[in-house]
This record gives structure tokens, C-alpha cells and sequence, in this order.
């Protein structure tokens, strides 16, 4: 294997892109962006929260409560986002066959399912006060559940293979095949939930307070940070525990 | 030997199976059965309450009792090795997998077409609805088929069985589900249903064009 | 398919092998590296070794079954996964290939549609006699002893009427089959020796088999 | 050697398999949200609706969760030979698969138990109901590996798999789907559910006496 | 139970196997009838007869695994379930007992546990290096090879420390391995006959046992 990466590492030798495709050229990089998101992730989220808790006024119709738009959002977003990603990593590695492209998107799962549960649990809360319930079954709230069971099939799926690279292969296409079904679904379970429901209830429709938006925003960038910090430090783990017993990495962390 | 003859001779096959296990299709009608006939006991056997969840419990137990015929597909050929005839032939492997998916829609699919509209009955809906019904499980079954199909081939060599197959499956076909089961309570409401018709068919083309691509190349990385 | 049906025409002429710095690894272990051989029509390859050396990942790598991890497996000039797909090769493995629930007819038409030929039924009478197995071909094959599944999956390998510039990929045929069966089954190599085939093989057990070139393969 | 120590051995296997194979306990969980949230889907969004067959959903999704899993008990065994090694033993049969049916109970039905009443909360069901519902769940789970695992035994050398299972055993199970249910339901219309739970909890014990002895006898008929 | 424990002291010090009038039938087909044997402690039986003559159906008779159609196999004056619930009489066969999923080590205390051998770790150690495979006892039982597998599973016949007089039924065991572990499993079956067991044995290969006392029953 170590051969074959190396032949087709040198057919493009030169451009930056393939360098760091390789993990050992990889590891000590990803290790400066890991610590340097930390840092940010922290930075950003005690400012964030700062504006969004004190200095944004409080909202005229839900009062207290909506404060905790500055964590539902980011991470609804943030559960979108990483299933692009992940998708985009596990094509490249399908194409062409790098198995840092798997490794990193074997790294975002996590995250963007994390991200996901915290979208829904935040949701959830929020929904307690101002609709009464906990779960409605609206479009939104709906599609980021599936979501979530798209992050399950494509780890659970990862798992269930002994042979590590056959895994990758198996899981890169699942989260290709999501990839294609994702709008599909979006859409379908729009026009299901306008169909059947003359839904009075929607998330968030009052015109926001500009430190609001600005709490967003901030929360926003923290949250970025967070996820590139959490899927640096998974892809950490997964070289050391996939390359061990190969020279650079002893080199590395010796 | 040409590519028509060679789907052929696995079209047959699976027909040859059909015809010597009736379980293989006599089963997932009982249980599409048994799961219909067990939420009256569960939710109460007044006819207005069963008449509102029929048209759902009907189309999700053909769902799932489509979905746990999946390893069918690939899994005994998988631990005879004849798999890898099917691997090692000349033919683009997608046309073979789509004879394969071809001979279990008609031979499942048609049974629990037929099964849906009188399970209708029971749950006191109206004659149109159930037809409609009939109509909808004819196209989600296939539907249902050819997703499950990259599922069932991924599958093959690794654990997890029917279980890890709902799970990568049944999140996929939701607009299937939505459609399908939409065109019914159209017509339970007296509504026209052509709108989610239409999706559902768009739906099925556009899975019968990628599925069988996406199912052969799942199939060649988990036989590696 | 414009390609493979190319390169069928070319392959299916041909019989030779060319293993340089071929190596293996499974589950993440190297099991094999560095094996050179060169192998010409006629020939009959003894792949030897110790229990765990790697002869049946050699062989489904031979077969376009399996991945080599480094180096390449040749078959004249082309690659294994084309090789085979070009009707060339038959591998005969630990498994049968064989659905339980049919019966040895209907699973060696099966065999023969997919690696196409056209075969028609007097066909797999005539394969089944070779292996004296005529009188199960109505049978289930999940009803059969273990002997008797051997035989009707070695079947496979006589289907094809002409034998030709091809190969056979045999991991322990001989176990399981009675003492005259193993003759039989010898001299049917040695046929196909003859008439320009290279048969590459495993076995632990000490069959002779007549050929006028024997190459040998530790592992 | 005492036959403590055998069922223990079993016992002691059956969960080295659990912690080696995540997706035995973990892929059944999935099926169950996933069955969970499929009938929205079907049925309609509406709150009402949704709560009117929340129960029922919920409890039948559990069940199915739970028969998905049976053919775990003896299949793998009885392919690889294992089985022989069981029947063998000079200790008694029917205290070995109690064995093996307490050790799937423990592991599948405390994760099914945990996730019933997060289920209740999406179906909009009120706390107490979601309690009830969890504690219903727990004790019907052994009930249905316990008769199913009759059914396994019966199964191991035929062909049919998950669907024939579901047919032999979904049947017997229908007074646990009653009264489980019905203790639920009975908290949702504020009425006191110890009537239900009694008779459940008699029908569990029935299954604990009986069903091992039978189980114990189906494996032996389906393997001579 | 108190009458199969009963048995068990009865049994456990005796080997000796008397077949009376033996038939048996599989798919509702007679395989052999009137088979008539005595044999006694110590004695290497060989079971010969072509693929599908019946010598697994008689092994797994003997075993307690199937059942005869007429005629009766007595151990000792017991039954062969009464005999083989004694644990004195040890089955191997095609299939290997033993799960893909656990280690080696696993699957055979699980073994020794359930055939009532209180099987400490350092036993199975032992069995295993008997059979030159203790370097697998850590590795999946799934990520073995053929022959590895078939060590493995046989290993388990090893795992009680003393022999005595008890009965070994081995079906090809010699099948997937190699030479050297064939003579090594051909000197095991030796001393097992020398401390006074019954082996009974079918197998295609001619692999020389040294037996005082050898037996051979035609099918
Ligand atoms: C479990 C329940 C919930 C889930 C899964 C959920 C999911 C989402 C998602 C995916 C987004 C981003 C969508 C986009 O930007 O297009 C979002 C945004 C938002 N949600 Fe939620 N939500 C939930 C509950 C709630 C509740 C209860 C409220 C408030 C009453 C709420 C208010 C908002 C607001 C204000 C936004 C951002 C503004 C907007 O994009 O419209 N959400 N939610
Ligand atoms: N499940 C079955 N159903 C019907 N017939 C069977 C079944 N299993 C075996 N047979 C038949 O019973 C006969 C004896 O089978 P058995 O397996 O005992 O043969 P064997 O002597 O062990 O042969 P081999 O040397 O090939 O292992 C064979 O003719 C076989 O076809
Ligand atoms: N699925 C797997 N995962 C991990 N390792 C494996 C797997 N299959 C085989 N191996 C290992 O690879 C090595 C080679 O196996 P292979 O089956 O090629 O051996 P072999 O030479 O055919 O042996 P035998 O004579 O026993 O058939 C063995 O050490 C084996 O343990
Ligand atoms: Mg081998
Ligand atoms: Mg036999």
C-alpha cells in the first residue's frame, strides 16, 4: 500500500495539495491548525456568549429563552455544513484512492453528528417554552433529524467492516449516495409537512436586534473553530492509530 | 455470449429461486400481515382512529417487510462464492445486479401489491383509497429495492446484518414513504393525487438510472 | 466494454504469467513480498508452502479476486481483473459457488451463462461424467456429501468444450474427493496441460499429476 | 464441573460477543428510532394524530426491534458447528439457552428500555405515559426473546430467516402487546394501569417457566 | 439428570463400540444397512468408502448427532447420546465449532467449558502448541486460513489433560493441513490409541498412523 501511495504521490510531486496529502506531511500541519482553533474556539465563544447573554436586549415576545439561538443555530448550521464535507472527503478518497481523504472524513462524522444532537437537544429545549412541546414535526426540525440517522448509517457502517480500507471504501459511498438524497429529502419533507399541516408554529420570525445578530455571527465563527479544532484532533488519532509501526511516526512522536 | 443473454441467465436464476423457496415471498406478505394486524391491539379497534393510521401502517409494514428481504440479494451468493462469477463476468455488473433487482421487484413487489389493498379493507378504508394504495407499494417497492440494493451489496462482507441495513436504508427512501403514502390521503381527503404520483415516479427513474451504477461499484469494494 | 471485449480478444489466445515483486498483506500484515516467477504455456505451477504462507491470497490474486499490495500479476501483458474478465481464467476455491437450494444442473448453467459460454445441457452431462458425478445432476447441491460438492464444482472447470490457452486456478482441489476422483481429476490437469493451458495449484496432499513442465513456488 | 459453572461459561460468551460486536446491540436501537420515526412520515404531522398512535408505534417498534435480534441466538452457532458443542453438554439444555436469552435480555432490553420513553417525548406523550411506557417495554422484551427463542430453535436448520421468525412469533406475543400497551395507555387516559402490568408480569413468568424447557426441546427436534 | 450423571460414571471408564445391524438413510435413501463392527479400547477404526457412501452419516451416528434408521451403535452398552452426554466421546467434523467473531483462546475455553473440562488458560495454551498454532491464540477466529482454522478447531480435542479411555471421532481431519501438521496430528491419534481410546477415522489421504490395533470398516 505504502508503495502504490507513493507512486501515485509522484505523479503530481511539486503541488502543494499532494504533499500534504500524504499523513506524515500531514500530521505535525494538522496538529498547528488543531491548537490554533482551540485557542480561536475559546476566544470566540466566551466573547459570543458575552454579547449574546449581556449585552443583546431581551426579546420582546419570548423573553429570556431565545438566548439559546446563539447555540441552536451555529450547530444546525454546523450539522449541515460538516455532511458537505464529509461527503466532498469521502468522493476524493473514492476518486483518488488518498487515505488521508478517508481518514478525514471519518473524522467529521463525529462532530457533525454531535453537532446534529446539539441542534436537536437545543431545539428541543426551546421548543418546551414556546410551543408547548418538545418535538413538532416540522420540515426543518425534521430534516436535521434524518440527518443525524445519515451520520449513524455512515459510522455504523464504517464499523461493521473488519478491513479497515474496505470500510473506508464501503462508507465513502454511502455518504456520497446521502450526499445526492440529502435535497431530495429536504424537499420532500417540506412539501409533507405544508401538505398535512396548516402550521402555525415556525422557529424564529421576529426581525433580530443588530447585537443579536452580531452574537450569531461570533457564535457562529466559534463554533467553525470548534468543529476544524475536534475533526484535527480525531484525524490525529486515527493517523497514529492507523500508520503505527510506521517509521515517520515513530520519528513523530518520539 | 451477449450482455442480453447473460441477464437473462441471472434474471432466471433468481426466478428458479423464487419457484423452489416459497418462503422467499410467501414470508414477507405474513409478516407485512402480522404487522398490519398487530396495531389494532395496540392503539384500540375503533374504526375512526384505524381508519386514520391505516394508510400508514400499511405502507411502512410493505416497507420494511420489502427492506428485510434485502439480504436476499447478495448474501447467500456471498457465502457459496457464486458471487464471484457474478463479479468475474464480462457484463457491466450494474445490468446483472438490475436483473437481480428486476426478478425480486416482480416476484415481491407483485405480492405485496396485491396484499396492500386488502390489508385497506381491514382497516375500513374506501375502495379508491385502496387502490390507490395498491398503486403506490407497486412503485415504492422497486423503489425501495434499488436504494436497499447498495445497502445489501455494501453489506456483504461485513456484520450487521437486516438491522444495519434498516438503518442505512430506511433514512433514504423517507420521500418515497412521503409520496407514496401522500397520494393516498390525497385521495382519502378527496383530493387529486397526481402531484405526489408524479414525485414518486420522477423518484423511481432517477433511482432505477444511479442505483444499479452505485450498487456494482459497492459490490466491487466490498469483495475486494 | 468496448475495452474488455479488446482485450478478450488478444488474452483469450494467449496463456502466460508474470508475478514481479508481487506482495500481499492481509488484515493489515504482510503475508507474502517479492515473489518473481515467470510462467509459460503448458506449465503446471506448485504453489507450496506451510499453513498461513499465503497461497490462497496469491491464488485470488492470480484470479483478479484480490488486491496485491505491491508489485504486479500479469497474464500475457494484461491485468489480472482484465484476464479474467476476458473468460480466460476459472479459479476453483475452498467455496463452492454453488447456491444450496438448485440443483447441480441448473447451478452449472448458471456458472456457464455467467462466465460466457453458451451451455447448452448436454454440455454440463458431458462435465459432470468427466467427474463421475452424472447421476447427481438432478440432485440438490445442499443435499450432497462433501465429496460429492466437490466434485460437481470442479464441473465448472470443464464446461468450455475446447480446452485452449487459458488457465485454471485451483486452491486445494484434491481435499475431499476419493482416491479415484483424484486420478481422475489428475489426469484431466495433465489433459489440459497438454493442450496449452497453465494450471496454477495448491494442495497439501501428494497427488501426481503428469505434465512436462512443473515450476515450483514456495512461500 | 457444576452446571453453574457451564451456564455461566455461556452466559460469559454471549456477552464477549456483545462488547466485540458494537452493532448487536447498537443497530437495533437505530431500527427502533428509525421504525419510530417512519410513521409521521405515513400518518401526518399533526400532534393529535401522532399522540392517538404514539403508543402503539412505539410499543410495536420495540417488539419488531427485539425479533430483529433473535436469530442471533443460535444461527451464527448452528453455521459454524458450535451448536453441537451445546447440545453435547452433559448440563441441562434448557438452563444453557436461559442463559444465553438472560445475557440478550440484559444487553438489548436495557438499550430498548432507555430509548422507549425518549421516543414517547417525539410522539408528544406526557412524562407519566413515557415512564409507564419504559417499564412496560422492559418487561415485554424478555417476554418476546423468550418465546421467540423457541421459534430460533425451531429455525436454525430451516431457510427463511428473520421474516419466518417474525411469523411464528409475533402471534404468540399479542397478550404482552395487549397489556403493555394497555398499562400505557391506561396512564394517557389517567386511569391506573396495575391490572395490565399484573397480568404482564404473570405472562413473563409463564414464558421464564416454559419457555426455556420448549426452546430447549425445539433445538433438539432441529438439529437430529 | 441424576441418570445421565449416572451414565457418565458408568461410561467415562470404558471405551468400547459395538455396532449392531447398522442402517441409516438420508433424503428418505438408504446410505448403508447391516453394518456390524466390534471394536475395542485402543483400536484405530477406518471408515473407507467413496464420496457420499456414508462415512459422515456413520460419524455423526456414532456421535449422537443423527439418528439410525434401524440396527443400533452402543458404547459400552450405552447409547451414543448417553455416551457422547459423558463427555467421553469427542466430534470433529467438517464444521469447526467455532465463532468467527472470538479469538482462538476464546472459542476454545468456551469449547473445554461446555464439554465440562474445568479448562484453565494454560490448557489451552498447551493444546494449541501441540498443534503448533500458539502464536494464533490471540488473532479472530474469521481472519484465519483455511488450514489455520482446521489446527485450531482440532485443538480442542486436546484440551483434557489425561488421556484415557475415551473415543476420538475424527471426519478428515486431516483435510487444509499441512504435511508437517499432518504427521504431527497422525503421532497424536497414536498416543491417544496407545492410552487406550477408540479413534474412528475417515479420510481420503493416506496418512500413516502407527497403531497397535487398526480396523477398517468398508461402506
Ligand atoms: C428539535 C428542534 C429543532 C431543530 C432540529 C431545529 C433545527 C434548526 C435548523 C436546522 C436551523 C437552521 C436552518 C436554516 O438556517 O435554514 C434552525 C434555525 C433556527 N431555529 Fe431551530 N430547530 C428546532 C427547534 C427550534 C425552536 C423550538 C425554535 C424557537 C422557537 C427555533 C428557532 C430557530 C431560529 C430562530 C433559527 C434561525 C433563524 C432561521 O434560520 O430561520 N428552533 N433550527
Ligand atoms: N441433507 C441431505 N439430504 C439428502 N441426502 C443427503 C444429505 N446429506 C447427505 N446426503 C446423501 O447421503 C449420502 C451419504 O452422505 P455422507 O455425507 O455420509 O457421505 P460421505 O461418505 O461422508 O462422503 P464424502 O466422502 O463425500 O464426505 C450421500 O449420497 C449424500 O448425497
Ligand atoms: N480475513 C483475514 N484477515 C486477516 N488475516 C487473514 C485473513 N485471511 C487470511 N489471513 C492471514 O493471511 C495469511 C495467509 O492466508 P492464506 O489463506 O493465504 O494462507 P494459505 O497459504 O492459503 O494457508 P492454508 O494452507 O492454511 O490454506 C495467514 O497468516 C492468515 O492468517
Ligand atoms: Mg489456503
Ligand atoms: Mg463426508
Amino acid at each position: 500500500m505504502a508503495r502504490t501511495e507513493q507512486q501515485s504521490n509522484d505523479k503530481f510531486a511539486g503541488r502543494w495539495f499532494w504533499r500534504y496529502a500524504s499523513p506524515a506531511a500531514f500530521y505535525p500541519l494538522a496538529g498547528k491548525i488543531e491548537n490554533v482553533c482551540w485557542v480561536l474556539a475559546c476566544l470566540l465563544t466566551l466573547v459570543g456568549l458575552y454579547v449574546g447573554f449581556f449585552v443583546a436586549p431581551t426579546d420582546a415576545t419570548q423573553g429570556e429563552v431565545y438566548r439559546v439561538i446563539f447555540i441552536h443555530v451555529p450547530a444546525a448550521w454546523m450539522a449541515m455544513v460538516i455532511y458537505l464535507a464529509m461527503a466532498f472527503w469521502a468522493g476524493t478518497g473514492l476518486v483518488l484512492g488518498t487515505r488521508l481523504s478517508f481518514m478525514m472524513s471519518h473524522a467529521l462524522a463525529p462532530t457533525g453528528a454531535i453537532m446534529a444532537v446539539v441542534a436537536l437537544w437545543t431545539g428541543a429545549l426551546w421548543g418546551r417554552p414556546t410551543w408547548g412541546t418538545y418535538w413538532v414535526w416540522d420540515a426543518r426540525i425534521t430534516s436535521t433529524l434524518i440527518l443525524f440517522f445519515l451520520y449513524v448509517g455512515y459510522m455504523a457502517l464504517a464499523a461493521a467492516f473488519d478491513d479497515k480500507k474496505k470500510g473506508d471504501r464501503a462508507s465513502a459511498l454511502i455518504a456520497l449516495v446521502g450526499a445526492i438524497n440529502v435535497p431530495i429529502i429536504y424537499f420532500s419533507v417540506k412539501w409533507w409537512t405544508t401538505l398535512h399541516q396548516g402550521s402555525s408554529v415556525r422557529p424564529g420570525s421576529s426581525s433580530m436586534a443588530t447585537t443579536m445578530l452580531w452574537a450569531m455571527l461570533i457564535m457562529t465563527f466559534a463554533f467553525w473553530a470548534y468543529c476544524v479544532a475536534a475533526a484535527m484532533h480525531r484525524l490525529r488519532t486515527q493517523i497514529i492509530e492507523r500508520e503505527s509501526g510506521s517509521a515517520w511516526l515513530r520519528e513523530a512522536v518520539k | 455470449m451477449s450482455l442480453r443473454t447473460v441477464a437473462g441467465a441471472v434474471f432466471r436464476r433468481e426466478m428458479q429461486l423464487f419457484a423452489r423457496r416459497k418462503s422467499d415471498w410467501a414470508n414477507p406478505i405474513v409478516f407485512f400481515l402480522i404487522v398490519c394486524s398487530l396495531f389494532p391491539f395496540a392503539v384500540g379497534s375503533e374504526s375512526e382512529k384505524l381508519k386514520l393510521i391505516g394508510i400508514g401502517v400499511i405502507f411502512v409494514g410493505a416497507l420494511l417487510s420489502a427492506m428485510l428481504s434485502l439480504p436476499r440479494l447478495f448474501d447467500d451468493d456471498a457465502r457459496d462464492g457464486s458471487l464471484e462469477l457474478m463479479l468475474a463476468s464480462s457484463e457491466p455488473l450494474a445490468v446483472l445486479i438490475l436483473a437481480r433487482i428486476t426478478a425480486l421487484s416482480l416476484g415481491l413487489g407483485a405480492a405485496l401489491t396485491i396484499a396492500a389493498p386488502v390489508f385497506a379493507l381491514f382497516y375500513a378504508l374506501p375502495f379508491a383509497v385502496a387502490g390507490m394504495l395498491a398503486l403506490s407499494v407497486a412503485m415504492a417497492v422497486p423503489t425501495l429495492l434499488l436504494i436497499g440494493a447498495i445497502a445489501a451489496a455494501l453489506l456483504v462482507s461485513a456484520r450487521g446484518g437486516a438491522i444495519l441495513t434498516a438503518v442505512l436504508v430506511l433514512p433514504l427512501t423517507i420521500p418515497t414513504l412521503i409520496f407514496g403514502a401522500g397520494a393516498a390521503l390525497k385521495v382519502f381527503y378527496g383530493e387529486p393525487p397526481a402531484a405526489e404520483l408524479a414525485l414518486q415516479g420522477a423518484f423511481l427513474l432517477l433511482a432505477l438510472a444511479l442505483c444499479p451504477l452505485a450498487a456494482a461499484a459497492a459490490l466491487k469494494i466490498s469483495t475486494d | 466494454m468496448g475495452r474488455i471485449q479488446g482485450a478478450r480478444r488478444i488474452v483469450s489466445l494467449c496463456a502466460n504469467l508474470r508475478l514481479e515483486a508481487l506482495a500481499a498483506e492481509r488484515g493489515g500484515k504482510a503475508v507474502f513480498a517479492d515473489v518473481n516467477v515467470d510462467v509459460a504455456a503448458g506449465t503446471l505451477l506448485r504453489v507450496i508452502g506451510p499453513n498461513g504462507a499465503g497461497k490462497t491470497t496469491l491464488l485470488r490474486i492470480l484470479a483478479g479476486l484480490g488486491a496485491a499490495s505491491a508489485g504486479s500479476a500479469r497474464w500475457c501483458g494484461a491485468d489480472a481483473v482484465e484476464y479474467r474478465a476476458s473468460e480466460a481464467a476459472i479459479f476453483a476455491g475452498h467455496a463452492s459457488a454453488m447456491n444450496d437450494a438448485l440443483t447441480v444442473a441448473e447451478n452449472l448453467s448458471y456458472a456457464a451463462a455467467l462466465a460466457g459460454f453458451d451451455s447448452s445441457s448436454s454440455d454440463v452431462r458431458r462435465a459432470m461424467s468427466q467427474l463421475g458425478v452424472e447421476k447427481l445432476i438432478n440432485r440438490r447441491f445442499g443435499s450432497l456429501s462433501q465429496g460429492q460438492r466437490k466434485r460437481a464444482s470442479l464441473a465448472r472447470l470443464l464446461l468450455r468444450t475446447q480446452p485452449g490457452e487459458r488457465a485454471w486456478l485451483l486452491d486445494e482441489p484434491f481435499v475431499a474427493l476419493d482416491t479415484d476422483t483424484q486420478a481422475q481429476l489428475a489426469s484431466l490437469i495433465s489433459q489440459e496441460l497438454a493442450a496449452g493451458a497453465i494450471v496454477v495449484l495448491t494442495s497439501h496432499q501428494s497427488v501426481t499429476i503428469n505434465a512436462l513442465k512443473i515450476q515450483e513456488l514456495t512461500l
